[in-house]
């Protein structure tokens, strides 16, 4: 089992250094061969595994690989657990990541820095494998940064672009915010628990349940709530969640491959798999909980409006996995773990399908990303279409698809729960689906439906002689002016992840929410067990079951009305537009957050530094203490010279006073 | 009592001294200007001979002569073997700065030997009268020495200032002695040490004297206030007897305060320690602060002297073996730094043109990177940077200063020093970081380069060994 | 343990005595000049490895030493050895010293061998210090520093190298001269200058709190703590690239080593008395330096302002020990403090290097180290913007890298100590990426901005090979620190023991 | 009879006179070169009243060689004044002051 797991991390590790380090070498080709084979192997040993966990009960694997330093009675060590909900992690990642490094071969096919791309992906499986296969804190950390780091580099993967490279930055910068919280959070449980291993911290935990500490003044806060609550800041920057979700709208400047792998599928999830592994700690804490849940439900409503107004392709497409983000942190806030496990599989697929065939629907429309300028495109491109209609149901909860039974699950669980919160938490739910299935049919109508693509010329005509990497300057190819299909390479994924997006959910509800697949797992105080309060008679009861919710049916109204208004009287869009012009410009300014963030902590920071800088630094300690002391020094200098005037008779005078002063002082007192 | 030549041992360097100087005086009656070179060979010779018969005299015991006029001890060995050998140096650097003034002349060398051996009779000086003979064959040759270059106005103003200060300050030396000899009714240093010591003398008379011979002392090191004759004969001499003036005499200072405070007045360190704390807080001070406005190198220099008398004074305030040894040593490191730093001077100077201003340091490291690197130790050395001697001496003054318990003294004299730094980086920056002004390639005759590479290594080596050196001014004082 | 053959003597002389050569060479033929040096520095790197392969980790007592009488009438002896703390320093000293070389290469011109010899006397000159058991020698060869780095930054310096160098040589003199006199003081209390019998050395509360001021304005603007941090980013913005390399590498390191070796063994009390003011200036190093950084316009510039901050987080672990010893309900983490303090200090010396020099390939190439007059240089440099993007994480603290590893270490010991002393320190994951990612967006990505900028070559064999060096270290040490932590391990051990026991 | 005292005073006049005429002169250079020489004049007194009362024969040797250094002094004051003299053409001591600062 060593091996094995060492294989599959180490084989995507090899591919990027391969691809990365002689890039020149290796070619294109080499390129994308050598991390399609090391996420392969990785992929396939990772099924392998999983086929061991889920059918054969293979027992739980927590093994040290090796002590990264001891200090102070601290373990720190680099080491894999590896459990079921482990398995499930790296096939999601492997499949998707594979699924992708595939897509990439036709979506960047005339990209510059095509090896740099295929090393950055390759690496980034290993970090998010090294992120779910941990089995402490400290790697989790490793791993943690590590996606960030991929994250920062992919989304300024086109290093010219302006906008790309303030992308980067934001997003690195918000996930610092929230490693700020995650590293403290780190802190409390090495202090208090005395360990940084995941099991051992979870042995510990309970007995510090009551325990509290003074933080701020006289007031105890719970240990717990304050660690819960520290670790899910961490969570809250990864998993974009409210107040720190600014990132990802913006990091949808990547090249779309990642967008779907990294900032839909696998690395925004690594807040959700967080608070699901510590699972142990948070069931220790309601008031943590309640936090959880109200932050999820706040950002599954709120920012799935904002995407209805968005006319970006991706950014649709992001504002989404924003709300659907929400919807599992809210699951994990209700303690309904496993939903939000469930969810977090789910939405793997079906939105790296969507990302995807937005990425196929780019290529098509020659990387112009503006769906007005969209139209008709089911006629050009039918397998696209039809994987994007299948992630779209996914998405919406279409009875039957996968989408449906996570998401209801988690609504249900939601109802169920009773800690603080959990009725705002039901109803922002519940009201996010009627807006999922407005702006995802709003996307789905205005870009494959409707009259052709509006106009077919790029929006400048600057030629590059270089064949430059940035999308933006690409040109249609003259003769073939209508959109196409896009090749194999980019439709095989498609097609490989519009099935799971079908069937996972009817496939695996049974052992994941209800069975005994996280049994050992996740840990639910019998206070807490919103799942099991569900009645569960088989997959197809629960269709029907879900049939009877109010959920379906908000759904189904949030389709019908984005298909008459965007299909049949688009101009109710711009007179809603403007009769609430004041609701359209909040969601337009996004709430406020970007502009709100630019003008008091960026130009704030700035501000304070500047401040510090010339006030502190070089007024007053440089000008005023440590020059001017320089310059009383020489200004004494210069007037103390003039008592040597240069008379004889003064210096004789000198010597008299002299004479005067040590004979009044040592004789005559 | 019955003289014969081997009992005279101890006194031969001063009577071999005596007759060289002579022999050179008379001798140089018969050289033309090419001949000249045997005036500087002779004198050379009788410096180095006199160093010989000094190193054959010395031991470790204390021997008295003509009835305790004359002491020769330890002290006096290293004192003239120091002194000696700077003034060597001196001989050596002043050769070319001489030829290229058009005065390069006998008597040049004639007055330094006198000089020298005034020097010598006070280090060994057994009482009030020898003290005074050659506290004032030194004075003599040297305000002769000053007013050597005859057309200078600078050198004969400097003269006449240092002529007056001098006769004063020794008017005031002799008058602290009177009332000493009256206090005690001795002029034997050691008699009048036990005198006092016995508690037979007017306390208020014997201070009133010493405040008058105190400030004697102070006058030939050149401590505040009595520091207003050093940079304008400084400044005004030639740069050759700047050198000779700014060197060895201070080793003779020292032994001018160490026979009259130490030997005689030893049982009133009480008073005296303390007017020399405040001498030695007002030279570091005016020292340390008025040579940051100068611009001349010369002015510089004689402002340092007077912040390092301030050192020395410091030595002297503990009053103890460990002071003493210290200030010793402190004195015979300036001696040497100085004569470097000095001897760099004349080195610089070319025919016409004094290297006056720290502008004529620009550049040096272009234009000679050796004769750069070694004043680049020499002025480190100044400032008490390690691996240099002159840290060593600023640490040993210190630890005197810590031992008697007046820590506050010890952090005065370290947060003067940090100002005093200032002024020799200012001259390593003229060096160093500066272009030239001057591009006239620098001349200098072998010997001096020689000189200037002793001594700027030795200032080196004695810092990273400076055992030898310590030992011998330790154990000069019986620690 | 002690070897048959004198490898602390060596390693200090060697590169001393091979620099003299090397400036006996002259600038005739610069390029043996160069090879010499490089040949030098190369072999006192080989002579120092023995001091880690025979290491022995298991004792905290010191190990190679050596001991002859040096100024006897002083008790001031030639007393060298190593223990887990300083040995680390010294194979940083030696590894960084072979880089340096390699960097100035072809891009110093003026006076290469002057260039050479001071940096090879500066090495064995820090070697000096860092082994030194005697005080004296210890003061000698702390103050020897100064001497070549005052040279190398007037001469090979910037514009403004002349101010900057006299501020770096006043402001470390007035720090140092006040420790001579608590040096002295305590030979004076103790007739000893042996710092092992300095530790032992009983001294009351106020003596100790002299003692511990004194050595505070040593060390303090060696480190350099706010405020007496103005020096820093004067000094690095007008030294030559190497020069930079050493002030940050290793002198910063100095100052840090000096507060485990002299000022919390020697006055603990006072250390604890006091530690709320080390703590404080600590934090303020960390917050406000952080914020400074991110205005700054100058690459050089942000990079020591950066220095500085990082700097903070090694005096911080250092001095919360007390903090923890005081709270009753947490048994350990003090070690975690200090261990985090000497490891951020080694990988400081990594990153700080690195960043220096990535900057100094910038400067060699359009001569202006102005973020505004860079941007793009991806375009043109590639593989430069690797290193530079690389080591631009390793300073914001990435995990995998070494930057992380002390960060992390001292965060998790300081939160034992209060909570809000962590949250402050922690600020440093927000600001220290803020600044370096900035920068890094500013110069290295975006479309190509000027034509200088456009003329660019990528860097050549010789700079790949000094950036690969350090890039190796850093990820070495940052994906297994255990090799550091283990040697340190029973020194800092005995320390942190040492100073929970009151003198008094 | 005239006491030792007495002889002091006289003497501490007399070397006060001097030293006041040597910073409250002004006027010419050879007049500083009389103090002096009246000052040592003082310090003879000084010397012989204190070995008469003594009846110590020392202080009086002293004595002569105050005088015979004096002479040198003067000596050499006097060569220093020609060259003076010689240089700037003028004796007057608030002229010297080209060395200041």
């Amino acid at each position: 089992m060593d091996y094995i797991l060492l294989t599959i991390v180490l084989a995507p590790l090899a591919g990027s250094l391969i691809a990365g380090l002689f890039r020149n070498q290796v070619g294109r080709a080499g390129a994308h061969w050598t991390t399609i084979i090391g996420v392969g192997i990785s992929c396939a040993l990772s099924f392998y595994v999983f086929y061991q966990y889920a059918f054969n009960g293979a027992p739980v694997h927590n093994e040290t690989v090796y002590t990264w330093m001891v200090v102070d009675g601290l373990r720190m060590e680099i080491g894999f657990l590896v459990d079921r909900l482990t398995a499930m992690m790296m096939v999601v990642v492997t499949f998707v990541s594979l699924m992708v490094h595939i897509y990439t071969i036709g979506y960047m096919a005339h990209e510059e820095g095509y090896q740099r791309f295929f090393s950055y992906i390759a690496l980034f499986t290993f970090s998010m494998l090294m992120l779910v296969m941990s089995n402490n804190f400290l790697q989790l950390f490793f791993g943690w940064e590590a996606v960030g780091l991929v994250s920062y580099l992919l989304i300024g993967f086109y290093v010219k672009r302006e906008t790309a490279i303030f992308a980067n930055l934001k997003a690195f910068l918000v996930n610092r915010v929230g490693d700020f919280g995650f590293i403290l959070g780190i802190a409390a449980v090495a202090m208090y628990m005395g360990t940084l291993d995941y099991y051992e911290a979870f042995e510990r935990a309970p007995a510090l349940a009551n325990a509290t500490v003074v933080v701020w003044g006289d007031d105890a806060w719970s240990l717990m709530t304050l660690i819960c609550i520290l670790l899910f800041v961490g969570a809250m920057g990864k998993s974009a969640q409210v107040p720190l979700h600014v990132w990802l709208p913006d990091s949808m400047e990547g090249p779309t491959p990642i967008s779907a792998l990294i900032h839909a599928a696998t690395m925004v999830t690594a807040g959700i798999f967080m608070v699901a592994r510590m699972s142990p700690l948070y069931e220790l804490s309601e008031t943590a909980l309640s936090f959880v849940l109200i932050i999820g439900a706040t950002t599954a409503f709120f920012m799935g409006l904002i995407g209805i107004i968005q006319n970006d392709i991706k950014r649709v497409v992001a504002y989404s996995t924003l709300s659907q983000l929400g919807y599992m942190i809210a699951a994990l806030g209700a303690s309904a773990y496993a939903a939000g496990l469930f969810h977090l599989m789910t939405h793997a697929f079906f939105k790296a399908l969507l990302f995807l065939a937005a990425g196929s629907v780019i290529i098509g429309m020659h990387h112009d990303q503006d769906i007005r300028n969209m139209g008709g495109m089911r006629k050009y491109m039918p397998i696209t279409h039809w994987t994007f209609l299948i992630g779209t149901l996914a998405l919406i909860g279409f009875p039957g698809f996968a989408g449906f039974f996570s998401k209801d699950a988690i609504i249900e669980a939601v109802h169920f729960s009773r800690i603080f919160g959990s009725d705002y938490a039901y109803w922002l739910l519940l009201s996010g689906v009627f807006v999922t299935a407005l702006y995802s049919f709003r996307l789905y109508f205005i870009v494959f439906h409707g009259k052709g693509p509006r106009h077919f010329e790029p929006h400048h005509d600057v030629h590059d002689e270089n064949g430059d990497a940035e999308a933006q300057e690409h040109h249609p190819v003259h003769d073939e002016p209508k959109p196409h299909e896009s090749p194999w390479v980019v439709t095989v994924p498609l097609v490989l992840l519009a099935i799971p997006s079908v069937v996972i959910g009817y496939l695996a509800i049974g052992p994941m929410l209800f069975g005994e697949y996280f049994d050992g797992t996740l840990t639910v105080a019998p206070i807490h067990a919103t799942l099991s309060e569900i009645d569960f008679h088989g997959a197809a009861g629960f269709i029907l079951h879900g049939l009877s919710g109010p959920a379906v049916y908000l759904a189904a109204a949030g389709a019908l009305v984005a298909w008459f208004v965007y299909t049949r009287k688009p101009n109710i869009a711009t007179d809603l537009a403007r009769r609430f012009s004041w609701i359209y410009r909040v969601l337009d300014s996004k709430y406020g957050f970007d502009s709100f963030n630019q003008w008091f902590f960026a130009g704030g920071a700035r501000q304070l530094g500047k401040v510090l800088w010339q006030a502190g630094d070089r007024a007053f300690i440089d000008g005023a203490v440590v020059n001017g002391s320089a310059r009383s020094v020489a200004w004494l200098a210069s007037v103390t010279r003039y008592l040597q005037t240069g008379y004889l008779y003064h210096y004789a005078f000198a010597i008299i006073l002299g004479l005067l002063g040590l004979l009044s002082w040592f004789v005559i007192r | 009592m019955q003289y014969d030549l081997i009992s005279l041992q101890p006194v031969m360097p001063e009577i071999f001294m005596l007759g060289a100087a002579c022999l050179v005086l008379v001798v140089d009656l018969f050289l033309t200007q090419r001949t000249r070179m045997w005036t500087y060979g002779l004198t050379l010779a009788t410096l180095l001979g006199a160093i010989a018969l000094t190193a054959w005299a010395a031991g470790p015991e204390r021997q008295v002569l003509f009835d305790g006029s004359y002491v020769r001890d330890p002290v006096s060995d290293v004192l003239k073997i120091a002194l000696l050998t700077i003034t060597v140096f001196v001989m050596v650097y002043a050769r070319d700065y001489l030829l290229q003034r058009g005065i390069y002349r006998g008597e040049f060398y004639t007055l330094a030997l006198f000089a020298s051996l005034g020097m010598m009779i006070m280090a060994s000086a057994g009482n009030f009268l020898t003290v005074y003979l050659g506290l004032e064959l030194l004075a003599l040759s040297m305000y002769a020495l000053v007013a050597f270059d005859r057309d200078s106005v600078k050198g004969s103003e400097a003269a006449m200032k240092y002529f007056v200060l001098g006769a004063l300050a020794s008017g005031l030396l002799l008058y602290g002695m009177s009332m000493l000899y009256g206090a005690t009714g001795t002029l034997n240093l050691a008699a009048m040490s036990e005198v006092i010591a016995a508690g037979k003398a007017e306390e208020t008379v014997l201070v009133f004297g010493l405040v008058f011979v105190v400030i004697g002392i102070a006058f030939k090191f050149g401590a505040v206030p009595f520091h207003m004759w050093v940079p304008d004969v400084y400044d005004g001499a030639p740069t050759a007897v700047t050198l000779f003036l700014g060197s060895a005499p201070k080793i003779a200072a020292f032994a001018l305060a160490i026979r009259l405070l130490a030997d005689g007045a030893g049982g009133l360190s009480a008073h005296w320690s303390d007017m020399l704390i405040i001498l030695a807080v007002a030279s570091l001070a005016i020292g340390n602060i008025v040579a940051i406005a100068q611009t001349n190198v010369k002015r510089m220099l004689a402002y340092s002297t007077i912040s390092h008398v301030g050192f020395i004074f410091l030595g002297f305030v503990a009053a103890d073996g460990r002071g003493y040894g210290a200030a010793l040593f402190y004195t015979v490191v300036y001696a040497l730094t100085a004569a470097g730093g000095f001897g760099l001077l004349t080195i610089l100077s070319r025919k016409g043109v004094d290297a006056e201003t720290l502008d004529d340091l620009k550049g040096l490291n272009d234009r000679s990177p050796w004769l750069a690197g070694m004043m680049l130790l020499i002025l480190f050395s100044m400032a008490g940077v390690p691996p240099t001697v002159g840290f060593f001496a600023k640490l040993f003054v210190l630890d005197a200063v810590v031992q008697v318990d007046m820590v506050w003294l010890a952090i005065v004299a370290v947060f003067f020093s940090i100002i005093g730094a200032y002024y020799y980086l200012r001259a390593i920056k003229m060096m160093y970081f500066d272009k030239p002004i001057d591009d006239h390639p620098i001349v200098a005759s072998v010997d001096s380069r020689v000189a200037m590479s002793v001594n700027g290594l030795a200032v080196l080596l004695l810092g990273i060994f400076p055992t030898a050196l310590l030992q011998a001014c330790r154990t000069a004082f019986g620690g | 343990m002690s070897a048959d053959w004198p490898i602390l003597s060596v390693t200090i002389w060697l590169p001393i005595i091979g620099g003299l050569l090397v400036l006996m060479s002259g600038d005739k033929a610069p390029n043996v000049s160069r090879w010499a040096a490089l040949w030098v520095a190369i072999l006192t790197f080989v002579v120092s490895i023995p001091l880690y392969a025979g290491f022995d980790s298991s004792t905290a007592q010191m190990q190679f030493v050596e001991n002859v009488p040096w100024i006897p009438m002083f008790e001031v002896n030639y007393h060298l050895g190593v223990d887990g703390i300083s040995m680390p320093l010294i194979l940083l000293t030696t590894f960084i010293t072979v880089l340096v070389i390699i960097a100035g290469w072809e891009v110093i011109q003026y006076k290469p061998s002057q260039y050479m010899e001071a940096f090879l006397i500066m090495e064995g000159v820090m070697v000096g210090v860092f082994s030194a058991l005697d005080a004296m020698l210890f003061y000698v060869f702390w103050e020897a520093m100064l001497i070549p780095m005052f040279v190398i930054i007037g001469i090979w310096g910037g514009p403004r190298r002349v101010y900057a160098t006299i501020k770096f040589f006043l402001y470390t003199f007035l720090g140092s001269v006040f420790m001579l006199v608590a040096l002295i003081y305590m030979y004076f209390k103790s007739g000893s200058m042996g710092i092992l019998a300095f530790h032992d050395l009983q001294l009351d509360l106020t003596e100790q709190i002299l003692i511990f001021i004194a050595f505070l304005l040593a060390f303090a603007v060696k480190v350099p703590m706010w405020p007496v941090h103005t020096w820093l980013p004067d000094a690095h913005v007008e030294a030559p690239t190497g020069g930079s390399v050493i002030l940050a590498a290793i002198m910063l390191k100095i100052g840090g080593y000096g507060f485990l070796r002299f000022s919390l063994p020697i006055t603990p009390d006072a250390s604890h008395t006091l530690d709320w003011l080390i703590i404080g200036m600590s934090l303020i190093a960390v917050v406000y330096i952080g914020f400074v950084a991110l205005v700054q316009q100058d690459m050089k510039k942000l990079i020591a302002y950066s220095s500085i901050a990082h700097m903070g987080f090694v005096t911080l672990g250092f001095f919360i020990v007390f903090m923890i010893f005081a709270r009753t309900e947490v048994d350990s983490g003090a070690i975690l403090g200090v261990q985090g303090g000497m490891v951020q200090m080694i990988s400081h010396g990594f990153i700080s290097a690195a960043m220096f020099l990535c900057v100094g390939v910038l400067y060699d190439r359009l001569h202006s180290r102005e973020i505004s007059d860079y941007g793009g240089v991806v375009n043109v440099m590639p593989w430069f913007a690797v290193f530079m993007v690389f080591f631009a994480m390793a300073n914001a603290g990435l995990p995998g890298t070494s930057g992380f590893v002390g960060e992390f270490m001292v965060i998790l010991a300081s939160f034992r100590a209060d909570f809000w002393f962590a949250v402050l320190a922690a600020t440093t994951l927000i600001v220290g990426a803020a600044y370096t990612l900035w920068m890094v967006k500013r110069v290295v990505f975006g479309e190509v901005t000027s034509e200088g900028v456009a003329a660019l070559q990528d860097i050549n064999a010789r700079e790949a090979l000094v950036l690969t060096s350090l890039a190796i270290a850093v990820l070495a040490l940052g994906l297994w620190p255990a090799p550091l932590i283990e040697v340190m391990d029973a020194s800092i051990g005995n320390l942190v023991q040492h100073i929970g026991v009151s003198k008094l | 009879m005239i006491a030792l005292s007495d002889y002091l005073i006289v003497a501490a006049i007399l070397f006060s006179i001097s030293v006041a005429g040597i910073f409250l002169n002004r006027k010419n250079v050879l007049l500083l070169l009389m103090c002096v020489e009246l000052m040592l004049l003082a310090v003879n007194i000084n010397f012989i009243a204190f070995s008469h009362f003594l009846s110590d024969v020392n202080g009086q040797i002293f004595v002569f060689f105050i005088l015979t250094v004096a002479a040198a002094e003067a000596a050499i004051g006097l060569a220093i004044l020609v060259v003076l003299f010689r240089t700037r053409r003028t004796i007057n001591v608030a002229d010297l002051d080209a060395l200041k600062g």
